[in-house]
């Protein structure tokens, strides 16, 4: 605990330990948690973070809800489904503001928009990460069922590379990267953006939010706990903010901690992630009502959630209180001055 | 036929019960210990999700069936084949048991990427390879054991005859490894459907029990995913009831009692 | 002087046959250069393609053992890395191993002395290895990290799991199988079953139970692996896998050398209970002369 | 009157009972041994001696009738340790060295490793095996086995000991040796013995009385008394001793002819 | 002069050479067997009477001297399919049923279902076990065990009969019986037999000469040639007979008060 005044500030009576669960290994993806515990962010909301890295087996939520972790990071429409499961967890930071995922093909397939998915192979990841796809093609007039063919993808872009499939799922931080990190065996050089051809569901408008921070709704009673979620949220959206002002930074503090992903990987993912956060018009890690939305409205309308969220579901004081709180601190909570920086992919991503 | 089927009855009877036991004790466990469905699921809570995804669940359920029972054949054949090699040559089994371990030692999350890159994702053939890969290194192992472990005096009766060492494997290596290689079905008739559902996660259509299993996971709609696994348990039984009816067809001689088991086996309380 | 006769022979062979298996490799892969994916002098396709990505070039592949690549803070040799992930990888496979053997002839024995047992048990014993680690991993991560253990036993747990099925499955089959007349001169005795079990139906269900450890050992290290995977963790040859699985259309050269890496600690492994299995059968079977030829 | 050592009643034997190979193996067997007593089973092969031996032995369960040994169920002297047997198979375990099978049922009975060792290297005395304690079951002659098969079953002096022609591979000089070992033992540790054997000449030099069984199913035909008092080599030589081999000999060829299937005729000298 | 059948010529051998279990099994062994003869083996357990069955028979090599076999090397006799073998220990195949046991070498020999089905069933009524071609082994007595395996190794014939006590297990009746079969065998085939047993009056009623092996390392101590012209039953009570097994039980004597380990001596008469 310490005083209200003090949050943030480094002067602590005690620390508490908490954990997050991350959804998979280190990587960019994750980074401002990473960066809030090596430079010490954490430390001064007078917290012990433990990161718990994902696995292919691993279910944040479920770690959440079961109480085996504090906080876990995790996509919404899943979280959502958990919720509707019987899990009580809170969304209490919507850090990324928009979707990452892509479905990517060749420049000369065709596949410019999602109407010409119609007779081709589709591959996508499942695990949940599938229904953008669906409902944006659905959106176009097509029936994920008859129109076209699912394939079950591999963690690569392999299947794409090699022709196998027409269409391939793709982050835009990591399998997007990987196909402009392979070489074109015809030319010897690396693939260029102009040799693909890019589908992005926040442009179609089936999008659904990705990584937000959860919080365990039953000890949100807890005043303590309340508390911890209240620090922990600030931590985290100030790491966030050092590595959108820090990028260089992240890329090494993410690779010291063992990420086997390349350099310009690295880079290139921090970059797009970066991308997915800033600007954030209400201030970092407040929930966009609209895209809330329309998540919603795409997980009712894909029968991925039966009725739509009660309004526990997510809750916007913590993050809001966050954004006060380093707003007051003289810091940018909106990065409305963000801009990309240019990434060049190494061969491999080394 | 109506004693068969008493004693097929009385047979099955523990199976049943320690079932049936379980499913109680895992339902009341659950219950009592208020274990989160989201953690595991209750079995009452399992049943409705099989009943309501059932026209699902039994297209997977034939889907990667078929993968398994395919490569579950492919791989025994190659064991087989691979343990009748090296006990008749021995050179190449120093060549090639090592070959076997390594690829056995790797693990599937790695074998499905580089048969994907072979083999391809749009059909069966790289999950039916993933299958072959795990099934055979326990029949070759377990044959290649019983092919070599015989009694000296049989194999000394048969060089009396002058016969080949093709014929001392047939005479006597094979139906001596039989009761081997019939262990080894029972090891691998349940491998070979976790393996073509492992296999799933990495590729191929999604249709199957894999994806049903992974999808719903990865919401943490775990009823959902066990009423999958429900399914799969039922293929792997049903592969380990036939390895249990290939080794009686296949050995009539172990049926006759010798006089060791005339009374109840010893060391078993009657 | 035999000794080392046959340890040379044994290089030999090793050496022969990674010879030969890159041979293979390299004139598969020239083929499909030369045909354009066909077998010679037909249009059939190769069942696999033979380009650099699905087939990296042996030497590629031996060559990227040599690369560095950066692991944290230190940047070492790909063969280096490799190395210290085995060794914690072979640390919880060597529990995984002890536990699933352990439970894997605990299982044994129990259908062994009770014929119910057996009936009602061994089905069921069977069906478990069709529940995927998906549907585990979490209850025995979120269980051990309740108790405050550390992931790598919540690992060799999961390798436990793999273990001890073809473990129990085998031992009971072996402890069924000894002779009849060494069954009835041990109940002559009246031996108490332990001592049935320990005195001949342990040592005569030697021929299965080598096998089954064979197995089990290999196994344990694909649980281990496996595990790290499914619970995700930093160290490990499993985590090496992952990532390089994740990177194979960009990197297959690492994805190979790490499975390399997996293959040759499964041989370790096997090879440990091989030299266990000869110590145990020389010394207690004593040298029979070989019949002629 | 002491309480007899063996007793069996009406006891039949039917092996796989409903099955296509169904066998009765014995029929009606009514016996009695007395503590002390030296019995002898003969009978043509396939008779059911070994079988008798086995249900005596509780190995086997009679199909109908009872077993009693010294006045308890089979079942009950079995586990009181009250017996010694050695099979028709030598039945070593080939993982030990001859010491350690011989030392095995003194193993069983908890004795120290001096205590057995101090009697394995007497018992391999006897089988006159001493060389051999080091070696492996599978590098002896099968008459080396079937005497260290003997020497496990008396090393450990119990009270009724069941043998399955334990000298069948034995050559005579040997066998007679043997013999007297046993006899001596006999005598002086005051054990029950049933015995098993083809040889007339060794059943009437070593028994008090010798059950002559006759074939499928296998039913005592008569039993003979033998009183020739303390045996010793003589013995062999003693007229009374001729006289019962003869009587023995003449039960045999009568059950023999009986089961006879070509009906040769046999003459009536056999073996010298 | 016709070409030897079996000719042994400076034979040694030496089990586990250099090992702490070595064991000479036998040393110097010179012998010829003449096409069409009959010999036996006879000598105290563990001389080395298998182990010389088995050089002969191309399944141990010798660790110094040299074989030959109808001329050729024991080796190509072997691949010419000249054996036919009967072991110590039964070795019937578990797996097949008696009839199936007893057909193998035919099945090996590439003869027809039919020729092999009525020859097995041929010599199962010469071993008396007309019954029992559907049992398993392991449904058979000992005795009964033996038989089968005689009768595999008389099915098919062979020129050279390697027998290790084939009638160990037999009682009295049914080895006479055995006997008898095996010599009408001989006589009609013109086979060449070497034969081991214990038993003095079956070495001396079956052979044309009788080798005696003194113990470890077994050597041939003498050779008693016996010329009893054709047996029947009648031989057995044939003085000439009574004389030979009498000269074959001394030189067995001489051997085995040899190898005596406690000195004990042994009278004169042993088995009637
Ligand atoms: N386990 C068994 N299953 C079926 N039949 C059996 C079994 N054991 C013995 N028999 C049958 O019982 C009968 C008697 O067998 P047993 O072994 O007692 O004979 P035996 O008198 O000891 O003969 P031998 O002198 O040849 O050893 C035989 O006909 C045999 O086929
Ligand atoms: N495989 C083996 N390894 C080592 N020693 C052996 C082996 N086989 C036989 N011997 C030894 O060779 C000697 C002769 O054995 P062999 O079996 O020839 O005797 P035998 O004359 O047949 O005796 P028996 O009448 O008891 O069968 C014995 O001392 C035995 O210990
Ligand atoms: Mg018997
Ligand atoms: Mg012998």
């Amino acid at each position: 605990g310490s005083d209200e005044a003090a949050v943030g500030t480094g002067d602590c009576d005690t620390v508490d330990s908490v954990s997050l669960q991350l959804q998979w290994v280190t990587q960019a993806q994750f980074a401002g948690y990473f960066a809030a515990v090596d430079e010490g962010i954490y430390e001064k909301y007078c917290l012990d973070v433990t990161i718990r890295e994902g696995g292919v087996d691993i279910v944040p939520q479920q770690q959440l809800a079961s109480g085996a972790v504090d906080f876990a990071v995790s996509w919404v429409p899943k979280a959502l489904v958990s919720r509707e499961e019987g899990m009580n967890i809170v969304n209490v930071a919507q850090v990324f503001q928009r979707s990452g995922t892509l479905q990517v093909s060749w420049a000369d397939s065709g596949i410019d928009s999602p109407e010409d998915l119609a007779g081709k192979l589709v591959g996508n990841w499942g695990w949940g990460n599938e229904f953008e796809l669906l409902a944006g093609s659905r959106k176009a007039g097509l029936d994920p069922s008859s129109d076209y063919e699912l394939v079950q993808q591999s963690f690569d872009m392999l299947a794409l590379l090699n022709g196998e499939i027409d269409a391939a799922q793709a982050m835009i931080y990591n399998e997007y990267a990987q196909m402009l990190e392979a070489t074109n065996p015809a030319t010897g050089k690396l693939y260029t953006e102009d040799d693909l051809s890019v589908i992005d569901w926040n442009d179609v408008g089936t999008a659904m939010l990705q990584d937000a921070i959860w919080a365990d709704g039953a000890r949100l009673a807890d005043e303590s706990y309340a508390d911890i979620t209240e620090r922990f949220v600030a931590g985290s959206l100030e790491g966030w903010m050092f590595c959108r002002d820090n990028s260089a930074d992240c890329v090494e503090i993410v690779l010291n901690n063992g990420s086997a992903l390349g350099a310009s990987h690295q880079a290139w993912q921090m970059n797009e992630i970066n991308g997915l956060i800033w600007p954030s018009p209400d201030g970092v890690g407040v929930m966009d009502s609209d895209l809330w939305a329309q998540t919603i409205g795409v997980s009712t309308s894909e029968s991925i959630l039966a009725s739509p969220p009660d309004s526990g579901a997510h809750s916007t004081v913590y993050a809001e209180a966050a954004v006060e709180l380093l707003k007051n601190r003289g810091m940018d909570t909106t990065g409305k001055n963000w801009r990309r920086v240019e990434v060049t992919l190494n061969p491999g991503g080394e | 036929m109506l004693v068969r089927l008493r004693i097929a009855a009385i047979g099955l009877g523990p199976a049943l019960l320690v079932g049936a036991g379980g499913l109680l004790l895992w339902e009341g466990l659950v219950r009592g210990l208020g274990i989160r469905e989201f953690l595991l699921p209750r079995p009452t809570s399992i049943l409705g999700q099989l009943i309501d995804h059932w026209p699902t669940l039994r297209h997977a359920g034939w889907e990667t069936g078929r993968i398994a029972v395919s490569g579950l054949m492919v791989g025994v054949l190659a064991g087989v084949v691979l343990a009748l090699v090296t006990t008749r040559f021995r050179t190449l089994n120093e060549g090639l048991t090592p070959l076997a371990v390594a690829v056995n030692a790797t693990p599937i999350v790695a074998l499905a990427p580089i048969f994907n890159a072979w083999f391809g994702i749009t059909g069966m053939l790289s999950n039916q390879a993933v299958v072959v890969a795990v099934v055979f290194f326990p029949v070759f192992i377990n044959t290649a054991r019983g092919l070599t472990e015989v009694h000296p005096d049989e194999v000394e009766l048969m060089r009396s005859y002058a016969a080949s060492e093709w014929t001392i494997l047939r005479e006597v290596r094979i139906p001596n490894a039989l009761p081997f290689f019939a262990n080894a079905l029972r090891v691998v008739a349940p491998l070979s459907v976790i393996a073509a559902i492992v296999a799933e996660y990495f590729g191929g259509p999604q249709d199957r029990i894999g994806n049903v299993i992974t999808s719903n996971a990865g919401f943490a709609r775990y009823d959902v995913a066990w009423a999958a696994i429900a399914v799969a348990s039922a293929v792997g039984l049903v592969l380990f009831a036939v390895a249990l009816f290939v080794e009686r067809v296949s050995m009539p001689w172990r049926l006759v009692t010798g006089n060791g088991d005339s009374m109840t086996t010893p060391g078993r309380e009657t | 002087m035999m000794r080392g006769a046959k340890a040379f022979r044994m290089v030999a062979t090793v050496l022969v046959s990674i010879f030969l298996l890159v041979a293979i490799w390299e004139g598969y892969k020239w083929m499909g250069g030369a045909t354009n994916g066909t077998w010679p002098a037909t249009s059939l396709e190769l069942p696999a393609s033979t380009d650099d990505l699905t087939m990296p070039h042996a030497a590629d592949i031996a060559g990227e053992l040599f690369e560095e690549i950066r692991d944290g803070r230190d940047r070492l040799p790909l063969s280096v890395f490799l190395i210290k992930k085995a060794w914690f990888t072979l640390q919880e496979a060597a529990i995984g191993f002890a536990l699933g053997l352990t439970i894997g002839t605990g299982l044994a024995v129990l259908m062994l002395r009770w014929r119910v047992a057996e009936r009602g048990l061994l089905p069921w014993i069977n069906v478990s290895q069709t529940v995927p680690l998906i549907a585990l991993a979490p209850i025995i991560v979120t269980w051990g990290r309740q108790q405050n253990l550390p992931d790598l036993l919540s690992i060799s747990l999961i390798a436990t799991y793999l273990t001890f099925f073809p473990v129990a499955v085998s031992a009971l089959r072996g402890l069924q199988s000894p002779d009849d007349a060494h069954v009835e001169l041990m109940r002559s005795y009246a031996a108490p079953w332990r001592t049935e079990l320990v005195k001949l139906r342990l040592p005569a269900a030697r021929a299965y139970l080598f096998p089954a450890l064979k197995i089990a050992a290999t196994l344990s290290v694909v649980g281990a692996i496996v595990g790290e995977i499914s619970i995700g963790t930093k160290t490990g040859l499993g985590r090496a896998i992952l990532n390089y699985a994740q990177r194979y259309a960009v990197f297959p050269e690492r994805l190979y050398a790490s499975v390399i890496g997996a293959a040759v600690l499964g041989l370790a492994v096997f090879g440990l209970v091989s030299l266990a299995e000869r110590l145990v059968v020389t010394r207690s079977q004593g040298a029979v002369e070989e019949v002629v030829r | 009157m002491t309480e007899a050592a063996i007793t069996v009643d009406g006891v039949d034997k039917v092996f796989n009972v409903g099955s296509a190979d169904e066998v009765a193996a014995l029929e009606g067997i009514d016996l009695t041994v007395q503590p002390g007593e030296f019995v002898s089973l003969i009978g043509p092969s396939g008779c059911g001696k070994s079988t008798l031996l086995r249900l005596v032995g509780d190995l086997l369960a009679p199909s109908r009738g009872t077993i009693s040994v010294f006045g308890k169920t089979a079942h009950q002297a079995r586990l009181d340790l009250d017996y010694g047997m050695v099979f028709q198979h030598a039945g070593l375990f080939d993982w030990r060295r001859v010491t350690a099978n011989i030392e095995l049922p003194l193993e069983l009975r908890g004795w120290s490793k001096a205590d057995r060792a101090s009697r394995s290297s007497k018992m391999l005395d006897l089988v006159k095996l001493s060389e051999f304690g080091r070696h492996y079951p599978r590098q002896l002659s099968g008459g080396m086995q079937q005497r260290v098969s003997i020497a496990r079953a008396l090393s450990f002096e119990p009270r009724l000991l069941l043998m399955d022609e334990p000298f069948g591979a034995l050559d005579e000089m040997t066998r007679e040796h043997m013999q007297l070992e046993l006899l001596g033992l006999w005598r002086e540790t005051g054990t029950t013995v049933v015995f098993v054997t083809h040889s007339i000449s060794e059943a009437a030099f070593l028994s008090n009385r010798v059950v002559v069984l006759s074939p499928r199913p296998g039913r005592i035909h008569s039993v003979v008394d033998i009183d020739l008092g303390d045996r010793d080599d003589d013995t062999r030589e003693d007229p009374a001793f001729f006289a019962k081999a003869t009587e023995i000999r003449e039960a045999l060829r009568a059950v023999e002819s009986f089961g006879e299937v070509d009906g040769r005729s046999h003459n009536d000298r056999t073996e010298i």
